[in-house]
């Protein structure tokens, strides 16, 4: 096999990864750190992605304005969604049960809102300026944008780790998974902080959305179809593990990457199967989290 | 005591018994028989899937492997070897179901919680993306259409009967299940499978006996739905199909018997009013299924003996659960 | 008491296919506005009922049922997805109620599962191959290729499109080698691999089986990878869709080759020229290919029903459309459709165009140009064709 | 007579900490042996691997002639060692009467039965109510058992233990949490299910009016080890065990 | 002395089930106060009301003259109260130094820091990179305690401290108990152990079936027999 066809495949699977855990890091923060299933998470991306359009092409903003501005208009959102509904159900017995028909409620609304607003055409909005074009690394072609991709990625994965584990906030956040009545009674406002949460993910999510649409057309429905590969690379890498979140999607996209080049038939398959062999063997997913006795 | 309790369940059930029996009779249009095949079929696969989640805390996202593999073998089959063969075909999808589910099943045992959940998507995903691509097999997503039950059972009003009379036996079965030993067994597995542990029961073991009924019961749901239908379709293999089945559940309350049932029924009328008055179903829909959860937390059913305990003032109304009390 | 035609169509309306369900609803409106002002047809106004297939077959199987059964309709209309035709052809064999295909492009509708209910006004695969295969034979003169590469979704639609390429390849005697076959998922997000393994095979032309918004990205994927200037894009059946040069502005590459089943701006007949503004005037925005066909299947209906003096004569009816000529907007001056009695499906004259800067319909900044027109009687499956499927 | 669990040298470690060090002692039929020891000291980790919940590094545990050192919790229960918890360890949402139905219904081995209701049950339910009324618990038996106040779902936790019947039955802190009130009462019952239920019982507890009410003997685990084995007068005035756990009087 | 915390009428309910009746209830700046009363008395409800993890249906929670019955846990929490319930609840999958860490409340000082728990509780510095949930039943409780310290808490509630402690460490518990008086804490605690309860309290309340019976200094209180007999037969 050619070494240097190798090698753009690597890259092929790694700029895909990187797509994917920007897209997965707000799910592994909210289903893997507070304990809180959004499977609207994809709705977010979708509306992030609309955002960016309308900021981009409507009103004519930078680019890369406009990538903030989806994202923390994803992120309002998510704070309204989350303190106006999702709120009133914390604390009920089958709580989780609840969350995933609530939040499969917004997928919903969401999805006919979107066709309201926005129509049902396809959108879509060009790279910024600059980044249209493709550079040569290595003697492999990769395109500017996806490097700029690969750039935040890494720089959302950094930030997420330092954040979670090196700081109160982090920390206060996790503690909201195991027990967030004990928390309350430590001075910690437990509705806020999910909220918080709650909005830096969705924010995520739309960030996410808005950076992808200058690759993808922006439709209706798109959200849908994001949740499932987030939901596998969450799994994969062990949940509320960003590190592991990270390695999940760079499996995943490598596998996708060589699949494509050699097994070009299953490639569609590929998904499914290495989450079925990596949980048989890892029960845990890869990076396990903290085994615990029952105290 | 104990038969007091049971009594209590038995109304709904007989009365939801007498209304399907005699549907039939009273319908004012074929149409309605439709919906009222598909609400009892889905009641079937809804209620077998409580079995895992309700009951014993499997929370599978990947029931629609087994109603697809129902409904394929029928599909299969029938168009195959012919229409004779959809009678043996019903059966042998059960029995494939059951087979499939003794492979499947210790695998995704070995895992619990999320995890579970997550691994048993993957199964079933993993099976709808074989059945598309196989296409020469399985006609991939033009699906297969022409399964027409044959000799008398090609009749609408017998055909209802003979899923009238499977599904009834089956709930049968489902409702023996969930007062006997084995039953109690599974919601104590639910609650606290430590403490199961050093009861000498097998956690594992039981799980998995309950994952190959249910499934067996789930793929005799999708056989029968080929019929109604007379076409498969991978829709049914598709992750959204158990995704709907799990918010059947929930809508009609996990924690009760004939929540899953009410479930169903509220589903599947739901979604044909809305769909039939406004392209914006999906709002809609949504903005009920929000309401629901917000206002009904209990799901239809739980909420409702919640009001006949307090219009009886009387405690043990609250038991009306059978499948699991709830805590309040 | 009125007399009444009804219809009951079934057009997705959420999602990504939505797009399609709803531009065929406004045509179909449009095209029930104008008859119904013009006294309907035999003296029945026609009306139609509207439901989201949701692109789930079990769903639109059960709609169509009580279409037939509470609504009483007497056509069954529409549909996207062929998945959903597949299943709602059954319904329509079963109660004996015409089933009007606008869409759907799946061959076996007409040959394999071909029913005596069923009608398709809009062109299949075979036919959009059939033309691309001559366009390909007609190059390959000119420039000569030799290597090909496909790439398009992995589900019965992708697959049949390279099978009824191959088979129209062979038939006509073209040579080629085959470097490459590529199934991405429905809807996949990222083609990066993909491209990166397309580039690396070096074919002269890539055919393209796209739908929907997976042309969109795949394009802008492959965009800074050059690709478009180290191959042929080649894409005959939905590539050259109204809503890829709308989506993608002045983004698009010029000189990719793409068909499509109706085009807004070819033929430069008054007819097209009158639906296509029309249309615009109607919802704001141009009509994407399906609208066309779901327009001229409600006229199909209406012609019908003057034929035979009332809705309700099912076999009369069937008579009627078999064999019906019908002036279509796509129709190039001096042709006109027609539905073929063997078959049912609807034969057309198909065209295939070159992408160039145009702006006279907007957003788009490109459209299609240069055309190559294809004979209708050219496309239609030959009997070997047919023979093989049927015996299957 | 032969004993009938014989712990000998068994040890445990976490990470680098040894938990259970060289721990060795027997327990003879009929015996009412208390543990007691400094918290952290390894009593519930010890119970965890008589259990078979954790399996010893080292050592061997015979039990009724056996080696059950390594097998696993549901073969010991067969084999008749019954266990209630620490933490109370019930099915909250069954009721009272379906916890310990559930437990004679193991221990007949009639779980797999599927199509019979439960109730219907005659020896299984029967045994059921004669350990409520033994427990004292029978007038809740149809209420469900999270609405139990704690220390009657100590108790219950110690029925579901008794209906499988055990010859060696293991407490855990069985009075914690109680009223001194309670207290009093449980140690009465504790004896009486001892004698009723000809038992072997060994226990974790804290409450020394408890540990030296009821033991015959007395067992003083610490850091991991065994201290010292002996009647309840030795142990009380053992001045190691003085200074190690029970400490002056308040 | 100025009164701290102070109960007005306080009814409580589950759900449909009414657990507190008028219940009243003060401590003092400084002194410690212990419920007494038998299990199911309502003590814990007490403790959760006063809290606000379950409020009050009526009645008034005031802290230094202050009505803060409406405030959520978090706020009462940041003016000073700090809870030690009766299963502990440390965080599980936290190490001891993160348990700790979570209870500082920003915006209150105090004496207490992580050095000076490792001093008083030199466990826990032991342990303090072990996973809470692996600690033993009466190591978790002193993580509890220690954490609700972190917060340097005006009034400290302790629900049955002394609930699972081997002797010598109720020993030490009332040490610490007698050292955080010394050193002008609050406390209002409730226990099953008499004896503990008499050694470190001023006063105690006796709860029985969601009403106070009993109030008095404790000397008083263990003088009065009847008291003892009828409602926590000892
Ligand atoms: N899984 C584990 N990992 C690490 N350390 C553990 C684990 N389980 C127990 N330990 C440690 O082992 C020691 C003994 O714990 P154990 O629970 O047996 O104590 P105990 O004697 O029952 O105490 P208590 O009376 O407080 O319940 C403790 O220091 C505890 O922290
Ligand atoms: N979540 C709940 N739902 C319903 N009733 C409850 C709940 N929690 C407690 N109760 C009831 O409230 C009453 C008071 O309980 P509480 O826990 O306050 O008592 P306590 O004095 O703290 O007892 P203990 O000494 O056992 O801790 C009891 O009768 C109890 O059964
Ligand atoms: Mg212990
Ligand atoms: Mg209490």
């Amino acid at each position: 096999m050619d070494p240097q066809f190798l090698l753009i495949q690597a890259t092929s699977g790694f700029t895909m990864a990187m797509i994917l855990f920007l897209v997965a890091s707000g799910l592994t923060l909210l289903f893997g750190v507070v304990n809180v299933f959004n499977f609207a998470h994809g709705s977010f991306y979708m509306i992030g992605a609309y955002l960016a359009y309308t900021c981009v092409s409507v009103l004519g903003f930078n680019f890369w304005a406009s990538l903030v501005l989806a994202g923390l208009g994803a992120g309002v959102f998510g704070m309204l969604m989350e303190s106006i509904f999702l709120r009133r159900i914390y604390g009920r017995a089958e709580e989780a049960g609840f969350q995933i028909l609530l939040t499969y409620s917004f997928i919903l609304i969401i999805d006919d809102l979107v066709k309201l607003v926005w129509g049902t055409e396809y959108k879509s909005i060009s790279r910024p300026p600059g980044f249209s074009g493709a550079v040569e690394l290595f003697g492999v072609l990769v395109p500017t944008y996806n490097l700029a991709i690969i750039a935040l990625g890494l720089i959302v994965a950094v930030a997420a780790w330092l954040l979670l584990s090196r700081t109160r906030a982090g920390r206060i956040a996790r503690a909201t998974a195991i027990d967030r009545e004990m928390l309350s009674t430590l001075g910690v406002n437990v509705p806020l902080t999910l909220t918080v949460v709650f909005g830096v993910a969705t924010a995520l999510g739309g960030l996410a959305g808005a950076l992808a649409a200058p690759l993808r057309s922006v439709t209706p429905g798109a959200g849908i179809e994001v949740i499932i590969d987030s939901l596998i690379v969450v799994v994969l890498g062990g949940m509320g593990n960003f590190w592991g979140a990270f390695l999940g999607a760079i499996i995943l996209g490598e596998v996708n990457a060589f699949a494509v080049a050699f097994v070009a038939d299953w490639a569609s398959l590929f998904s499914f199967i290495v989450m079925i062999v990596v949980l048989i063997f890892k029960p845990q997913g890869l990076f396990s989290p903290a085994k615990v006795r029952k105290a | 005591m104990d038969f007091k309790r049971e009594f209590k369940t038995l109304v709904p059930a007989l009365v939801g018994f007498l209304f399907f029996a005699v549907l039939p009779a009273v319908r004012t249009s074929d149409y309605q028989l439709t919906i009222a095949s598909n609400t009892i079929i889905w009641a079937l696969f809804a209620m077998s899937f409580n079995m895992l989640f309700g009951m014993t805390g499997m929370l599978s996202f990947g029931q629609a492997l087994y109603f697809g593999l129902g409904g394929y073998f029928v599909g299969l089959l029938v168009c195959h070897l012919g229409a004779g063969w959809f009678v043996p075909a019903v059966f042998l999808g059960v029995l494939g179901a059951g087979a499939l589910s003794l492979i499947v099943g210790p695998m995704v045992l070995r895992l619990t919680g999320v995890y579970f959940t997550i691994l048993t998507l993957a199964f079933a995903q993993l099976g709808w993306g074989i059945v598309v691509k196989w296409y020469d097999f399985t006609n991939g997503d033009d699906g297969i259409q022409g399964i027409i039950p044959p000799g008398v059972l090609g009749n609408k009003v017998t055909y209802y009967y003979f899923c009238f009379f499977l599904v009834s036996l089956s709930l049968w079965l489902l409702w023996r299940i969930s007062l006997s030993p084995f039953g109690l067994i599974l919601r104590c597995v639910r609650q606290n499978p430590d403490r199961v542990r050093f009861l000498g029961r097998r956690v594992k073991r039981n799980q998995l006996r309950i994952y190959v009924l249910s499934s067996m019961f789930t793929a005799l749901a999708g056989a029968l739905m080929a019929g109604v239908d007379n076409s498969v379709s991978t829709e049914m293999w598709h992750w959204t199909t158990s995704g709907e089945v799990i918010l059947m559940c929930i809508l009609g309350g996990i924690g009760q018997f004939y929540g899953p049932f009410a479930g169903a029924v509220l589903m599947i009328l739901i979604e044909d009013m809305v769909g039939a008055r406004t392209e914006m179903w999906s709002m809609v829909i949504g903005i009920i299924m929000l309401v629901m959860v917000l206002a009904f937390p209990k799901g239809v059913v739980g909420e409702f003996a919640n009001l006949a305990a307090r219009l009886t003032k009387k405690s043990g109304g609250m038991e009306v659960g059978l499948g699991t009390n709830t805590r309040s | 008491q009125e007399k009444v035609i009804k219809i009951g169509a079934l057009y997705p309306m959420t999602g990504r296919a939505g797009l399609y369900g709803l531009d065929s609803v406004a045509a179909m409106e449009m095209a029930i506005a104008e008859i119904n002002a013009k006294g309907g047809a035999a003296g029945y106004k026609l009306d139609a009922l509207y439901t989201d297939s949701k692109v789930k077959p079990d769903y639109a199987v059960h709609v169509a049922k009580r279409y037939i059964e509470e609504d009483k309709v007497n056509f069954l209309f529409g549909t996207v997805s062929s998945g959903v035709a597949l299943a709602v052809t059954e319904v329509s064999k079963q109660y004996k109620k015409i089933f009007i295909g606008t869409d759907a492009a799946a061959t076996e509708l007409t040959v394999d599962n071909l029913q005596p209910y069923y009608f398709r006004v809009s062109n299949d695969t075979f036919q959009s191959m059939a033309a691309g295969a001559l366009y390909l034979k007609g190059m390959q003169a000119k420039k000569p290729w030799k290597k090909i590469a496909f790439i398009g979704p992995d589900y019965a639609y992708g697959h049949s499109q390279w099978n009824e390429l191959r088979y129209n390849l062979d038939k006509l005697g073209v040579k080629y080698e085959v470097v490459g076959e590529h199934w991405p998922k429905l809807a996949q997000p990222d083609y990066t691999p993909f491209i990166t393994t397309i580039l690396n095979q070096k074919p002269d032309i890539l055919v393209a089986g796209f739908w929907g918004g997976d042309t969109v990205a795949f394009i802008k994927q492959a965009l800074p990878y050059g690709l478009f200037d180290k191959m042929l894009y080649f894409h005959p059946d939905a590539g050259g869709n109204y809503e890829l040069m709308s989506a993608m502005g002045d983004e698009l590459p010029n000189g990719l080759i793409l068909g499509a089943r109706h085009y807004n701006n070819w033929p430069e007949t008054e007819g097209n020229k009158a639906f296509v503004d029309d249309f615009h005037k109607h919802t704001g925005r141009y009509p994407s290919y399906c609208a066309e066909a779901a327009y001229e299947g409600i006229y199909a209906i209406a012609k019908a029903v003057e034929k035979v003096g009332n809705p309700d004569d099912t076999e009369a009816l069937v008579k009627a459309f078999e064999g019906m000529k019908l002036k279509m907007p796509e129709d190039p001056d001096g042709f006109t459709s027609y539905i073929d009695p063997a078959s049912h499906q609807i034969v057309q004259v198909q065209a295939i165009g070159v992408t160039e800067p145009n702006d006279k319909f907007p957003p788009a900044k490109k459209m299609l140009g240069q055309w190559k027109v294809f004979k209708a009687e050219d496309l239609m499956p030959p009997k070997d064709f047919i023979e093989a499927h049927t015996k299957k | 007579m032969e004993p009938i669990l014989v712990v000998d040298g068994i040890e445990k470690s976490f990470g680098g900490l040894r938990v259970t060090d060289k721990v060795g002692f027997d327990v003879y039929p009929g015996e009412l042996k208390a543990i007691i020891g400094p918290n952290g000291a390894g009593k519930t980790t010890l119970f965890n691997l008589l259990s078979g919940h954790l399996s010893p590094d080292a050592g061997r545990i015979r039990f009724l002639g056996r080696e059950i050192a390594g097998m696993r919790t549901q073969d010991i229960v067969a084999l008749g060692m019954g266990r209630a918890f620490q933490i109370t360890s019930i099915f909250q949402e069954e009721t009272v009467l379906d916890n310990i139905r559930v437990a004679c219904l193991s221990k007949l081995n009639q779980t797999r039965i599927f199509l019979r209701p439960t109730r219907s049950h005659k020896r299984a339910t029967d045994k059921t109510f004669q350990i409520l009324e033994s427990l004292k618990l029978e007038k809740f038996a149809y209420r469900p058992a999270f609405e139990l106040a704690h220390g009657d779902q100590k108790l219950l936790d110690i029925g579901i233990a008794l209906a499988l019947e055990p010859k060696l039955l293991l407490l855990d802190e069985p009075t914690s949490g109680m009223s001194p009130e309670e207290r009093v009462l449980t140690r009465e019952l504790i004896r009486e299910l001892w004698a009723q239920f000809n038992l072997a019982l060994l226990f974790i507890e804290h409450d020394m009016d408890t540990v030296f009410g009821l033991a015959q003997k007395v067992l003083v685990l610490q850091q991991g080890a065994v201290l010292v084995e002996g009647t309840p007068e030795e142990i009380q005035n053992n001045p190691q065990v003085v200074t190690a756990y029970l400490g002056e009087e308040l | 002395m100025d009164t701290i915390l102070e109960a007005r009428g306080l009814n409580t309910y589950y759900g449909r089930s009414h657990i507190l009746f008028d219940i009243d209830l003060s401590v003092e700046e400084g002194e410690t106060v212990c419920l007494m009363g038998r299990n199911g008395a309502g003590k814990t409800t007490t403790f959760r009301s006063l809290m606000g993890l379950t409020p009050p249906r009526n009645g008034m929670v005031v802290l230094r003259g202050r009505d803060c019955t409406k405030l959520p846990p978090y706020k009462k929490a940041r003016i000073g109260m700090g809870l030690v319930p009766e299963d502990r609840r440390v965080f599980g999958p936290f190490t001891v130094r993160e348990n700790l860490e979570l209870g500082k409340i920003p915006g209150r000082n105090g004496g207490w820091n992580l050095e000076a728990v490792y001093e008083h509780f030199p466990v826990l510095g032991r342990f303090a990179d072990r996973f809470a949930g692996t600690l033993s039943g009466g190591e978790q409780q002193m993580l509890a305690i220690a954490r609700a310290l972190m917060g340097n808490p005006d009034v400290l509630m302790l629900d049955e401290p002394s609930e699972g402690l081997s002797p010598v460490i109720v020993g030490t518990l009332k040490e610490l108990i007698l050292r955080l008086k010394e050193a002008k804490t609050t406390i209002l605690l409730s226990e099953q152990n008499i004896r503990f309860a008499m050694a470190v309290s001023n006063r105690a309340v006796v709860i029985d079936k969601g009403h106070v019976v009993y109030t008095g200094g404790i000397e008083e209180f263990r003088a009065n027999e009847s008291v003892h007999k009828r409602y926590l037969a000892v």
